[in-house]
């Protein structure tokens, strides 16, 4: 059994080599196999995209458009590393969490997140019946019914548990925040992946508050990640703030859990961003650990990184930053121009057929 | 036709649906090779094995998510709350989030799965061995809600549930299992959710209920047609959400006068429910005021004999309640 | 007298009832340094220090288990769950333990602890932060429920259920917050838990509402009133249970007729108490079928803003059904 | 921080010396500190008294006079010795579950414990509200409100919330079993006490099943103990068969929770009978395997240890359980001839004035 942060499984976490630092993350690892130079620009383009969005939303909210939104900022290598594992290894359905919007982006283009988060008539989760991006995106393997902290967890060990059921090949991974580790339905979840060996992994995308509460006061231990040892699992700590680190950790955890069974993998984050729009975190939150966090952001990290080693030019750097602002001016110009649902959806869908 | 006892005909429901249809399965405490701690899962491992017969861990809030879970992939699992009275660490998964897939992604996902809850008193069982839950559900809309007095209807009404592609609760009196016996045919059959039946037809009075009461309804309509007191129509809601409200108001239309009656706390209950629709839908031909006879207001029954009694309803009361309404 | 919002006079009830009594303190989630996520607690862990203001771990039903247990020792605990929509985790606490402590030990042991919760819709909350769910614990014998509409009623019912010695929800309508304001003595008051109000005399129908649908009542029966079609009398029930049907019927007996309104789902809610109440006890004063103007039975309302209209009852639709009731 | 079954905690588990075996268990040990071999004898015939008791009921329940019992067979020692570290320690406050005989039995009459399994008026936890011995016992510092597995452990760490709170020095221990581990509500309390360091001893006898429910079903891990780690507090393995231990592990838990905060002990026992007068265990559990486990008889096993120290001579012995039977039968007699509750009783109490 694997120990919290201490050794590796099935390899992760190796392959550190140089001294390469961005912005303090050491970044000088090779690529990881199977992942080219094209796939991190990519990636680094969806996470420009992702960012420029986020930051629309926000401020579509203090415009009075956007009701709500929890925003993602500091949690995006975490996020993309996790998913393009998941791309690549082709055969992976996901429970994410209200943060996600880098992995509920995937299969959506910005007008339609954009709809979602304006509360308009074709929003690709629910047709704007609930919180933005909530509901499911069955053509991209999403369902997010809730945003009740840690709801996901059982259903998602349920889904692994029908797809083993079935006889396919499908590895379930479910996303959730320090905050919920705490919630009992984990531990329940946790434990009978535990026992059936199911092939879920498990991703705490850890960024030391739940809305206000740090760490320290929702649990007397340094990583979520150790709790795994306690269900028969290996639970690794990643540095979530580094994308290959991320990507490297959950590419093997996929391996693990299809092969073997569950794991847990506790994505070390920053919120670089209050708990929501509705939130004020400087009421709880030192400046300077936000301003300190800021340094480290995920987004300038792997740009510099894709420029440093020579995989991106400024100019096309600059393009793909131009590119996502063009395409968040189009979507919002196309979701305020959408009206909201008719008011006869309301009364249906109650049930099923 | 073979007469069965009512655990008998949900064993039963549950082994020819699982014979059925491979998406079918059963999870729960104790339903492995105890066969559960009312044996309605007897022989079950052995026909199905343990991928389909799965003994969980005893954490029901996890039956039910991962019971919820499964149904997402497309399997329709049965999952059982050993008592209800231990319903409540799963109302997380079944009030917020299983009642509401089907509304909450618009209708793309649904959630195909049977929540068999054994519930109900007069057993013995103390404040939490006994408990009636039904109302909590009842209000819940998105879940469908039946409960079943006789073997036929709960035979036939479980497999419904099974095939239905909604969160069904599925309330089995405790009582009613070994105790109640009746004709269950051999062949498969399916009776909608969402019809009461009348159980016996009467002009003077209505007397509604459902599970075990409904037995004991029985006896009282019985009792005051031999006394030549009254004719009672007797209705049996047997599914509690949707309820089949136009079969409860034509017959109060007809008779003028109504009862109902369950061993669930009266405040709130269900029977509240259909009180307040015919006082709206039938005003116009009522003859008396509606009356409730229900469990007292107590945390359900407590364990001395005598304390249980007392909570009780039963046919006694109930012919005492039908007299008092029939002489209004 | 000074004016002041919900939010306030609950802080205000809150900081009184802390310095008055040391045995009580506050439990949640974000009620520290952040003040409650809708300010509540704001500026009491600066008053009253960690040890009597505690920011939990994310995980309601500890919450719930853990102020019980302290109550056991004699604290009197204030617990917030965030938000009504993620109560379901508390129930096994508040419904499965709390409720029965005092039943369930012959009297000896009680659990004088305060829940707060704040409900409903109208906030553009959706799904999951606009829930209504008074219904399930108004079911509940043991529990005591308060729903008030007003700061007035709010401070002084709040501290009469943190001086209970029995387990009390409080329910704050997040709505009610900031909108509604109204005057609030300086002293130290108690208001008498399970007792309603006429909030307005009338004499042709009664309408009867609590929390944030009181205010639409209001507004609705001035705009009868103002069009000489009806004088309504408006009662406001404050606590659901233990309920106060003595005022109810009263009232009722009075007019005749009966128009109850809450935003909750409309089947099973306590509304259908209500009705059933005056169906039976009220019967031959009444002159109408007993109506109910209520949420529609989805799972609470939409995040679209058509569509959270569509669900909310409103002056207008109350202004209509009363027209409706009065012509009958 | 101390791994489960592997290390000690302040000691505890020290002290085992020679090769003194008593029924394939190790007596050998030097009585510890402060333990008389008169306190021994006193356990002894109370733990005789409890199982003279325990197998009444069972056969009252037989005659139909008992609705229904869970036996604590094989669970004796781990109980006395827990209680016996609790009664010298002189403050502690007692959470138990319903297989808890021995630890309810501290406070009352033979008469007692039957009318309450008999239902009958003037039971001392509930008068007859309740199951048998369920409701509390605050005389004697006792609460059990329910037998909804795992829902006092919530409670109890409010308890010491509450204890610390005014300033008492008081202990709390609370009593589960493994299946009751995989609660949700049970991470949550002992996440809870973890945090805020509650002077809480978490007691899971662990005897295998959950009713029909084998451990590996339950979890994917052998000791229970090795999760307390995930909480930030020592757990450990107890022989939960032998009184010394169980004594030992618990005085020095009482200690360290009084001190630094809560400690799991998990003690290993067997549940030599079905597990309710309701089951039948012979549908699930193999003949042999509670044939052994007979053998290990934890009553059986003290008194030979105390005959082999010469702490008690034979007649001694045969005295002290024909005094259990004789209490057991004036017991019995008593109970049966007194009335169950009045019906009146049924509508009071709902709310306390
Ligand atoms: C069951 C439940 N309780 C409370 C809330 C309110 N709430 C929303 S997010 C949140 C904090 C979650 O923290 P964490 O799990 O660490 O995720 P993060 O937001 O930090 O990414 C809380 C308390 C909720 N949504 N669900
Ligand atoms: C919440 C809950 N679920 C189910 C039950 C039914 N039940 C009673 S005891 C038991 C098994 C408990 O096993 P364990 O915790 O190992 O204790 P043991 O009986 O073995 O001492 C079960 C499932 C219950 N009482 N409470
Ligand atoms: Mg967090
Ligand atoms: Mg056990």
């Amino acid at each position: 059994m694997t120990q919290a942060g201490t050794q590796t499984t099935d390899g992760i976490a190796g392959g550190i080599a140089g001294p390469l630092e961005v912005d303090g993350i050491d970044m000088s690892r090779r690529l990881p196999q199977g992942v080219a130079p094209e796939d991190l620009v990519d990636i680094y383009r969806r996470m420009v995209l992702v960012r420029a969005l986020d930051e629309r939303i926000w401020m579509m909210n203090r415009q009075g458009k956007v009701p709500i939104a929890a925003s993602g900022q500091g949690h995006e290598a975490a996020q993309m590393g996790s998913l393009l594992a998941a791309e690549k290894d082709g055969n992976c359905f996901f429970f994410p969490y209200y943060r996600d919007l880098s992995i509920k982006m995937s299969g959506l283009t910005p007008t339609q997140v954009m709809l979602s988060f304006m509360g308009k008539a074709g929003d690709a989760y629910s047709n704007a019946r609930q919180f933005p991006l909530q509901g499911a995106d069955l053509a991209h393997n999403i369902i997010q019914l809730s945003n009740v902290v840690a709801a996901s967890l059982t259903q998602s060990v349920g889904y692994a548990l029908g797809c083993r059921m079935l006889g396919d090949e499908r590895v379930t991974l479910v996303y959730f925040g320090d905050g919920a580790s705490s919630q009992g339905e984990t531990h329940e979840a946790m434990n009978f992946a535990g026992v059936h060996r199911l092939p879920v992994v498990f991703i705490c995308e850890n960024n030391g508050y739940a809305i206000s509460v740090p760490q320290r006061l929702q649990m007397a231990i340094g990583d979520v990640a150790g709790r795994a040892e306690g269900y028969g699992f290996p639970g690794l700590v990643v540095d979530g703030m580094d994308l290959l680190h991320s990507y490297e950790a959950t590419a093997e955890a996929i391996a693990h859990a299809r092969r073997e069974g569950p794991v847990l993998l506790e994505m070390k984050v920053e919120r670089l961003m209050p708990h929501t729009t509705d939130d004020d975190d400087s009421r709880y939150r030192p400046r300077e650990e936000v301003e300190a966090a800021k340094l480290r952001d995920p987004v300038a990290t792997l740009g510099a990184y894709l420029l440093a080693e020579a995989f991106l030019t400024e100019e096309q750097e600059e393009e793909i930053k131009a590119q996502a602002r063009r395409a968040v001016n189009e979507a919002t110009d196309a979701a305020d121009a959408t009206p909201p649902p008719d008011a006869g959806e309301m009364l249906k869908h109650v049930y099923a057929p | 036709m073979a007469v069965k006892s009512v655990i008998e005909a949900v064993r039963e429901a549950m082994r020819e649906e699982m014979r059925r249809d491979e998406r079918v399965f059963v999870m729960g405490e104790d339903v492995g090779w105890r066969g559960g701690v009312f044996l309605a899962t007897q022989g079950f491992i052995e026909e199905f094995g343990e991928a389909r017969v799965i003994d969980t861990p005893l954490a029901e809030a996890s039956i039910m998510g991962i019971a919820l879970g499964a149904s997402f992939r497309g399997l329709h699992p049965i999952a059982e709350v050993e008592f209800a009275d231990f319903v409540w660490p799963t109302v997380n998964q079944l009030i917020g989030e299983a009642a509401r897939v089907c509304y909450g992604t618009d209708g793309k996902l649904n959630a195909p799965m049977t929540i068999r809850i054994p519930y109900g008193g007069g057993i013995r069982g103390g404040l939490y061995h006994s408990q009636s839950v039904e109302a909590y559900f009842f209000h819940t809309p998105g879940l469908k809600v039946v409960a079943p007095a006789t073997p036929y209807d709960a035979k036939g009404l479980l497999k419904a549930s099974i095939r239905d592609n909604n969160p069904v609760v599925f309330l089995e009196h405790k009582k009613t299992y070994r105790l109640v016996r009746g004709e269950v045919p051999e062949d498969d059959y399916v009776l909608p959710i969402g019809r009461a039946e009348v159980k016996r037809a009467g002009s003077s009075i209505t007397l509604v209920s459902y599970g075990l009461m409904l037995h004991y309804c029985l006896e009282a309509a019985e009792q005051l047609a031999a006394e030549g007191v009254a004719q009672v129509e007797v209705v049996d809601l047997r599914t509690l959400r949707p309820l089949d409200t136009a079969t409860v108001l034509e017959s109060v239309k007809k008779t003028g006068k109504l009862l109902i009656v369950h061993e669930d706390n009266i405040t709130g209950g269900v029977g509240s429910e259909i009180a307040a629709l015919a006082a709206d839908a039938a005003f116009d031909y009522l003859d008396a005021p509606i009356t409730r006879l229900c469990g007292p207001d107590v945390p359900t029954m407590p364990f001395a004999q005598t304390l249980e009694d007392a909570y009780m309803p039963n046919t006694h009361k109930i012919a005492e309640a039908l007299r008092t309404l029939a002489a209004y």
